[in-house]
């Protein structure tokens, strides 16, 4: 394993000093990212977070008009409560926060931990899941949270700084992650610092379908296909979950490892397949927003838009990992 | 069982975890994540910090101090858990600390995880090897083992209910992911469990 | 390997599908990707290009603010006359054209064939030379073009967005390149999908030094080091040819494979060394923004700023690869 | 020598570089890009396919045909540089076609490389493949060889040129950059220039 870092049990603070350094607009304090200008009274305040090694995910997304702050845990292992509580009460603005979890165990119960332990602040929490490879049943811990958390933070946050009340942002990012489905294949297997090896093995000729974010093998292995076939099983599955029509939110996302060439070939092939269901692409993102260190591969994720939606997803940006109207 | 007994078998726990770090991380590469070796290493030795920097006066203080430390460093499913496993025991256990006394509360302690994890015996999580340690404590009480024989069946019966864990279908945590690709792998959350107990039949021998 | 891709021959097509069918605000044709609205009367066109492999870089940067058009060569080959002929003519307002190229003889001899044909439209170009890996000597072809022509690119897009005349814009574009340095380190090749396998074997242990973008191998090999010695090792060479002082703006830039989260940490060591020479990061890009198919590493590229050139680059842009200002 | 000699010594060179591709392209990798087999491989199919589509009355026709349809198809370095070789020969070339005119204009292409390309015999690219063939050329009709004798040893003499590239250090193109590292690897524009002489060779017999 050859990785652009110091120490593997320096990697995370090393970035975020990195984050730090490249982007006056954040704040990083005792393993929390903060918009550097604080909470701003009367909005209702966005806490996020997760293992590390998903970059741009979740830092990445703090900014005006998305995160007011991240709680990056170690890699692929969930926040603490402790961080989650520091950054519950930083950016309280009077109007509460919320939690938005990507259904994991282990963020599960440490959001919950947090949020019954944070007291004079109203926390509502939001829990995504939108990854069809895992069935939602009493046999699983439930689909896993993936790429739709990028909506949700996104459309969420549009709300939050348009003033909503935290009830009527909560129902908003708990609509989105319901009108929202995501599928991912890998190519290769990750890396992870402490391990030094891959975390699954997978041969030239195949393929892992329905993988995670974290390096969790999926749910079966085929023999390595091209693009618009591997397209395809993720749209197929997709669909057969969430029946696409009338006009898509679409992120085709690389899983780090991927060159963005790859991922335009992708997406063309999603973009047919959208106009074959007789559904409309309206609006896309292309490249990496919730990696899973240097694996390679592709999720797609999509979100089917209403007016409101599609509104909140065009307000205005501007974080380090997704900027536009400002 | 004095207080140093309690502290000494946090400091045993974390030289196995630390011995078997990589088994850990590997077992949770074949199911999970690849990371269950590095959590706990890194709030083990956390733990013992914590311990070293202010050491308590009772037996429930250093399960007490354990279980928070771990809840606030290793994150992850298995921080909160075991955290919430030595909190309870801690808060359940009576000084001077008698085998049915310890018994009853790492019973309590092992209800704990159940209704946190919302996890039960054969769903292949760490409930699959505290549970039955549990057992084999309550049995070796009721039987009047001494507390060598009493914690030397108990990191018996969580080593084989760790193993029991292999032929399992995940239906909790990460590994559940994986449906029946998640039979054949022994939990690495089990297979830590085993370390706890082994760590303190180490202790009290 | 393994890509995600229909065919070798069809990845460069089937990727430029892929953008236009991602981003309504480019136009494909005959292999030239244009700004969706097409030329305004009496700006400067900007047109540059070059071989596919390298994404964003060029496509990714056509829109307001930046290129007019982009032609995209086969992987790693420049592109051809009659591409820059087509480009040239539809992107010309009555204003001119700038060709911006960078120094490879390819590149070079295509440019210039598409200069010398093209008729009725004025032209000038300005050639982006900043790898400090290449002496610039009478036995070489010249330093290569690698990550400041982003930089180019960039500020001399807002300046014709500002309505400058054609020898303004070659004139600023000429110099952002002069006050511009870079240098590339990989930690693996690229795999070119007609080759299939890597261009050249690094063993584990080792670093190649001084790359370009074309999997083209480095000056000298080095046993594998931490971020801060690669970092080092980058940002002495840079100084060394372009003595760091006052407002810099600073590119911590991936070769593709590279993960987000490790290019922070190059950056933290990055801006300590900018910060040890007494100089200062006023503008930063962290991030995959000239590529080499999915060659793992990173190029810094550092540019000496004054005020004209900071509110060039603080200028709107509105691309696929760079978005801020609206 | 008729038309149809030259539309033969592009298919024959056409069938060469596809049976070679794969070595050109690896001699790419190892001091440039690795994209020298898969560029003439592109252009000169697609030269087979202008010449079929719209075969060309003369020689010279022919000729320019080729070098057009190699720097609108082919890009990169080698485009350009093979484009205004056969080019600039067609220009040259009178009809009917003599040893000694084929001669005196293929000496013409070469200059026009060396202009556009700025290369000088020793630097390590195609012009000490084309170069010494020429010569080659030139002594043949001196000594007044059949034109069969002439492309022989016009063939030997780019090969020989070819592999006399082992030992230089690139002075110009990409391999350029590698500095003394390009050392002990054959130029591929070399190579394949020896390949077009061997075709010219292998047609006319
Ligand atoms: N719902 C649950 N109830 C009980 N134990 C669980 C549950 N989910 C996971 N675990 C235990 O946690 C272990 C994984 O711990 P760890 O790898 O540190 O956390 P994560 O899965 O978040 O990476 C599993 O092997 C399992 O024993
Ligand atoms: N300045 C030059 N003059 C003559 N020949 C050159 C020059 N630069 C490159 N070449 C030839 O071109 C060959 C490379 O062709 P190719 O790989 O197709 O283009 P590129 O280098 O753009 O990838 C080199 O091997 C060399 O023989
Ligand atoms: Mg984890
Ligand atoms: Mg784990
Ligand atoms: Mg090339
Ligand atoms: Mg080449």
């Amino acid at each position: 394993m050859k990785k652009l870092i110091n120490t593997a049990d320096s990697v995370v603070d090393d970035a975020l000093n990195g984050m730090a350094a490249a982007h006056p607009s954040l704040r990083v304090r005792d393993q929390v990212v903060y918009r550097a200008e604080g909470p701003r009274r009367g909005k209702v305040g966005l806490v996020s977070g997760g293992g590390s090694g998903h970059e741009p995910l979740h830092a990445g997304f703090v900014g005006h008009g998305m995160l007011d702050a991240a709680c990056p845990g170690a890699i692929f292992t969930s926040p603490v409560p402790d961080q989650i509580i520091d950054a519950t009460r930083a950016v309280n603005g009077g109007a509460g926060v919320l939690h938005i979890v990507k259904n994991y165990t282990g963020d599960v119960l440490n959001f919950e931990m947090a949020a019954e332990l944070v007291d004079g602040v109203q926390v509502a929490s939001v829990l995504v899941d939108d990854d069809v490879a895992v069935q939602d049943s009493l046999y699983t811990a439930g689909r896993r949270g993936t790429g739709a958390t990028v909506f949700v933070e996104k459309m969420a946050g549009a709300l939050a700084e348009a003033g909503a009340p935290l009830a009527r942002v909560a129902g908003v990012a708990g609509e989105v992650d319901e009108r929202s489905r995501s599928f991912g294949i890998a190519l290769t297997s990750c890396t992870t610092p402490h391990a030094g090896k891959p975390t699954f093995d997978l041969p030239e000729s195949e393929v892992e379908l329905g993988i995670g974010i974290h390096g969790e093998p999926g749910r079966a292995r085929v023999p390595m296909a091209s693009a618009r076939e591997l397209a395809g099983i993720a749209m197929e599955a997709i669909h057969g979950e969430l029946p696409l029509r009338g006009d898509l939110l679409v992120m085709v996302n690389g899983m780090g490892g991927t060159p963005l060439m790859e991922l335009y070939v992708v997406f063309a092939e999603v973009a047919a397949f959208v106009k074959g269901k007789g559904a409309r692409v309206s609006r896309s993102l292309v490249g990496n927003y919730v990696t899973s260190l240097d694996m390679q591969g592709f999720s797609v994720s999509i979100c089917l838009l209403d007016d409101t939606l599609t509104r909140l997803w065009d307000a205005p940006v501007d974080t380090p990992g997704l900027r536009w109207g400002r | 069982m004095e207080t140093e007994v309690f502290t000494a078998w946090f400091e045993e726990a974390a030289r196995l975890v630390r011995l078997d770090r990589d088994r850990l991380t590997e077992l949770d590469a074949a199911i999970g994540d690849a990371d269950h070796g590095v959590n706990l290493d890194r709030g083990l030795t956390e733990v013992c910090k914590a311990l070293a920097d202010a050491p308590p006066e009772s037996p429930s203080q250093v399960l007490t101090t354990a279980g928070t430390t771990l809840i606030r460093r290793v994150g992850g499913a298995s921080g909160p858990l075991y955290g919430s496993v030595f909190r309870q025991l801690g808060k359940a256990l009576e000084t001077p600390v008698t085998l049915a006394g310890f018994s009853a509360a790492f019973e309590e302690g092992v209800v704990a995880v159940e209704r946190l994890g919302k996890a039960a015996l054969g769903d292949k999580t760490m409930v699959d090897a505290l549970a039955p340690a549990s057992r084999a404590l309550a049995l070796a009480v009721r039987d009047g083992a001494s507390v060598r024989e009493a914690f030397d069946q108990a990191a018996r019966a969580a080593e084989e209910g760790a193993k029991a864990t292999i032929p399992m279908q995940a239906r909790k945590g990460r590994a559940s992911y994986l449906g029946e690709r998640s039979i054949g792998h022994e939990d690495p959350g089990a297979a830590s469990a085993a370390l706890f107990m082994a760590a303190l039949a180490a202790v009290v021998e």
